[in-house]
């Protein structure tokens, strides 16, 4: 085991698969000369050179584009959006070229096409570049979705995305690219799709993913099962789509309480189609209405103040996980 | 409506026939008469409501499909071209009797029935779509061509477009990607005129689109796209320039439809004029090149009218095949959403 | 009382405001020499001149920035997308520069403006042609989502969403233009976020909207009444933005069951948020869970068999109503 | 990295000082040295922790903003811009304290703190903003040009844009619907020579990037930004063109960035060497406009240290005035994501 940090955890990921396939290319703003805005491609330029790792213009539809031709012919490139908030741009080759070509040419030409880059608020960076775009991606069908909360789940996740034949909507987080965790040594995968439980416990289940389960429902856990004198059960689902419903449901049996967790605002969340499914599987053994934390409904503002008022944090957290279990 | 300033293109515009064979010459007729009767039967087809949803049909711009694909490029060359796709389709090889079938939603059609008249598409004959959203398939040829050159081949990539296409943003970013990284993409603009009723002039700034070109330090031309003869000489030379270079290219290839923007489009009516549309039939690029074979003694009447027998009997056996054809089973209603096989 | 097509009910409400205030422009690609794709704007420019009614380029997201600034400067445009499909190119200027200009100006510019055009499938037009996109609208803060389902809806809160001071997403459906209905003589509104019981009921509440609505549900209800012998309530809220809670929540509290039926994809999809809301509403009251029917979760097929079987109809309605009821 | 490729701007491109009053000379001296001061001081309260997220400096564009909006427009015209706009909101005139006090996310700022330093808008002195995704702005630039036409006014728009802006699909469809439609707005590209780390011959195809008004029949120039009466003289000559005409005019300035690209990027490193940073900082156009001011007996030493000490007294007011405001207060949050009055 050894110990790095997640834009490790990344890099290591693209370089062994670089090497292991010489198909894989990476491409994006700033990933070759500069080495990565958040330096997450630092070193792959020196190593690869240029016909590998290239530096784009400004200009996320037409690079996406390229990625998705490029993969229709049998290449499995990997593109860098420098955040995910400037994919809003491309959002039409996402949802309509790469997600529907498979099925639209009738199983002709599949895009094995990696999207990747950090998604969410990072410190006052005022609401265009601090989006939670998880729900608008996983609705379409034809993609994929991941979104890991640790260094190996990255490494893991980020290895099987690019070995994947289905375009990957995998997002990061730019305040956990200096996050320490252990990694396996050698070569391993996580596969897609599967869950997996954060934190055993008995009393309620807190489903949450990335940043948010990372860096705030497990502080708020520790805080929370101390002070309310609870056990909770943490579920990471790692891959939003698909998604593991049944490690959720199953969790939900144990414990009757359900309360997700996610940084994306609340109408037509994740979260909402997470409360919708647990309940139509789980109505019988459902407790207490599931409860959801999210962004409040507005543009997140720049000031600080008004910044962490509106992401989920441990008051919301305290609140929902109370409120499941009747204690106000 | 200004349709007295689109001018009828002259007759021939290189020296004659520029040495072809004669079967060169001969297949290539076929092949634009070919799509021509195919067409027609597909608008009879939706009119018998036998086809659904949208239908844009080729009528008029025959060579340039013909010249570019069956002239001028190789079968292991690539093609992606907009939703207006059954002629790019058939000179590329790919099986009419697939193409119909798909228009009539059968199992048997290139994409099962999942695609439609739209969305074309044939691995085998390296024929990438068929794409509806205008301008999205743009920076798509750009990477067919980026993994053409990754790949160290030398083929290259044709990408057909709109001259209403030339104003989205997609065409901006494609091009400058494929003029900055030297990709060997081939975008033919086939310029009809009109954008479905809007002229060219009433949506974009510049009425000469290859000066587009000069934003992307990348070679263009002006092609005659009633000549099939200057489209195959002036794609080839950007093919073979390409294949040298990797060098992109922009040809705006001067063109015309003679029907409707699809089937629920009148051919004339609000933006353009019945004299107009007839008066470009006078140039029409199949009659214009049996003419020319004809005057240099290439073909005889009787050519023409067995040439004519041989294509009317494949459409038939298109129809019957289309017709004869299951529909997809509704299990498939849940396959090709995602591929199951992983990477290696 | 008149009888008008809902092309005429849109024509005459755009008529009206563009004699009301002449800030109010129409504006997108064939609205004007060519009387519109679907005529919905027929003789406006022959009323109204080429200053108020333009014809576009093929340029959505360039169009919808026109709408975005000129609207910052206190006009009143009404942009046409052609179909809401071909918005997606231009999602950025709508869910950014449009959404989140009046909270990222901290209140300097509101963007009065009403994005419109049909959304949903019509008939064999292929996966990227016929997309429900309200959910990936409604997901954000600062837009509105219009969706009516009759001619008196449509024009009643077309003028509305004309007068409002947000920018809004008004969908309307193509397979709709031709659909005939009364309206009211005379000059009336119908209030943005006000949902309306199309049809009253005791023993299910279905919740639908738009053409879904209008052409399959209310057919179902028919048909099912009968059936079943069970008396249906039928539910429009004709705004998905804001959501008339109120209103699907007190009928629910009578029925204590719940079927949503909408054109989208299931995955955080509009009805996933209103079967949350509601359960964590009316918690109590539900007598089971509440089923969702949606478009097959893949991209819609070409195939006319392959396409009837995706959408929602009157087979998935019943499959879920007797579960709602317990009847299998 | 070519750093001997970008050429040294001559020192005055123009007939020196133009015949204008002192006062305006002094006025626009005083407004550069305003920005930049401000923004040394906006550099030490970042690296305090006191300004959150991006902060992008003007450092060395300066005579852009100040020629072309101090300059060469009229208050009542209107300015847009990308994330990098102190400099603009400062020329045209946007309170320095209300702008300071946004950057440290106070409810004194020019947006409650809600938009921070990308995002200055101000309503009173038609400045709208500031727009962080790249390219976002210029088609709403001609939106605001399009009400201005439809009103009839006389007015104009500038909208500023980065050199990397050039390369997406937004720059494209904005620059041909105001080419198109003769729409009053003059698009200025600051070409300080690199999007972020990326060299403009890396990004464009073209790099003559006046160039890309080719495509959009758009007049264009080319501009010495280091120069303010070049600026000023380019920029209000195309700004009488579009009050007389309604047309549009594209025009590339030669500027460049002092600083990093943001506060977390370095001087020099990766993309450009410190030997090419100090080379292009001889031409500061601050320096450049004081010794010319000099040379031509119009001011003097003294006048310099005077101008000095009345612009850090306002930027020491600026520091007090923001950090003396109170935060927004919680319920803020909720304001401004709807607004209640409905039309009329
Ligand atoms: C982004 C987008 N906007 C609008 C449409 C609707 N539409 C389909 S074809 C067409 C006209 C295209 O004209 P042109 O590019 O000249 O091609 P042509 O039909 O003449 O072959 C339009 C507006 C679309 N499919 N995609
Ligand atoms: C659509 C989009 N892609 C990427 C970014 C990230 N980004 C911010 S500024 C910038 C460089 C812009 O360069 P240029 O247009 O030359 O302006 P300059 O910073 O030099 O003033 C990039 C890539 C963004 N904000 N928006
Ligand atoms: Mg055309
Ligand atoms: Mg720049």
């Amino acid at each position: 085991m050894a110990i790095v940090s997640l834009r490790e955890a990344l890099n290591q990921a693209i370089d062994e698969e670089m090497a292991r396939d010489e198909r894989v290319y990476l491409m994006g703003e700033e990933v070759a000369n500069y080495q990565g805005a958040y330096k997450v491609s630092q070193g792959l330029l020196q190593k690869w050179g240029p016909k590998r790792i290239l530096d784009t213009p400004i200009a996320e539809a037409g690079f996406a584009g390229i990625g998705i031709g490029s993969a229709m012919l049998g290449l499995r490139p990997i593109v860098e959006f420098m955040t995910w908030n400037f994919s809003l741009v491309a959002y039409d080759q996402i949802v309509n070229n790469a997600a529907k070509m498979l099925s639209m040419s009738g199983g002709n030409f599949s895009v094995p096409v990696v999207f990747r880059g950090p998604g969410g608020a990072a410190h006052g960076l005022g609401a265009t570049h601090s989006q939670a775009l998880e729900s608008v991606y996983s609705h379409f069908p034809g993609l994929k979705v991941v979104m890991p909360s640790t260094c190996k789940d990255a490494k893991g996740l980020l290895k099987s995305a690019i070995r994947d034949d289905n375009p990957i909507v995998f997002i990061e987080s730019e305040v956990m690219y200096g996050d320490k965790g252990e990694i396996p040594d050698g070569e391993y995968t996580i596969p897609i799709g599967v869950g997996e439980v954060k934190k055993e416990g008995t009393d309620v289940t807190i489903v949450s993913w990335s940043k948010t389960l990372a860096h705030v429902v497990l502080k708020a856990v520790d805080v929370l099962q101390e002070e309310l004198n609870i056990s909770i059960e943490v579920i990471d689902p790692r891959t939003i789509r698909p998604m593991d419903y049944d490690l959720i449901v199953s969790s939900v049996k144990k414990t009757n309480r359900l309360v997700i967790v996610e940084e994306g605002w609340p109408f037509a969340g994740v979260g909402a189609q997470i409360s919708h499914e647990v309940a139509s599987r789980a109505f019988d053994e459902l407790d207490a209405p599931v409860e959801r934390v999210t962004q409040e409904d507005v543009p997140l503002p720049y000031a600080h103040g008004l910044e962490i008022r509106s992401l989920p944090n441990l008051d919301k957290i305290r609140a929902a996980v109370r409120k499941v279990l009747y204690l106000d | 409506m200004n349709s007295t300033a689109i001018a009828i293109p002259p007759k021939q515009s290189g020296s004659r026939l520029l040495g072809l064979p004669r079967e060169t010459l001969l297949s290539w007729y076929e092949d634009m008469l070919l799509v021509r009767r195919f067409e027609e039967k597909c608008a009879q087809l939706y009119g018998m409501g036998m086809i659904m949803g949208f239908c844009h049909l080729y009528n008029g711009q025959e060579a340039v499909s013909t010249g570019a694909i069956k002239g001028a490029i190789n079968p292991d060359d690539y093609v992606i071209t907009a939703y207006r796709d059954h002629g790019q389709a058939i000179s590329k090889g790919v099986n009419p009797k697939a193409i119909l079938a798909e228009l009539l939603g059968k199992y048997t059609g290139t994409t099962k029935g999942k695609g439609g008249s739209m969305h074309i598409f044939d691995r085998a004959t390296n024929f990438l779509g068929g794409h509806a959203i205008v301008g999205g398939h743009i920076p798509i040829a750009a990477g067919v061509a980026f993994a053409i050159k990754y790949r160290g081949e030398k083929k290259v990539c044709l990408c057909f477009l709109g001259d209403g296409a030339t104003n989205i943003g997609a065409f901006h970013e494609g091009l400058n990607l494929a003029g900055l990284w030297k990709l060997p993409v081939i975008y033919i603009i086939e310029n009809n005129k009109y954008g479905m009723g809007t002229a060219v002039e009433r949506a974009s700034a510049v009425e000469d689109l290859y000066k587009k070109a000069y934003a992307y330090n990348m070679r263009s031309e002006v092609v005659n796209g009633m000549d099939v003869l200057d489209v195959y000489q002036k794609v080839k030379a950007a093919a073979d320039h390409a294949r040298a270079t990797y060098e992109p290219t922009l040809l705006e290839i001067e063109t015309y439809r003679f029907r409707g923007h699809s089937m629920s489009d009148p051919v004339s009516g609000h933006y353009r004029t019945k004299e107009e549309v007839e008066r470009l039939k006078q140039s029409d690029p199949i009659i214009h090149l049996a003419e020319t074979l004809k005057e240099e003694g290439m073909i005889s009447d009787q050519y023409l009218d067995e040439a004519e027998e041989r294509i009317k009997q494949i459409v038939q056996e298109c129809v019957e095949f289309a017709e004869n054809s299951p529909e997809p089973p509704i299990d498939e209603l849940w396959k090709d959403v995602y591929i199951e096989r992983s990477g290696e």
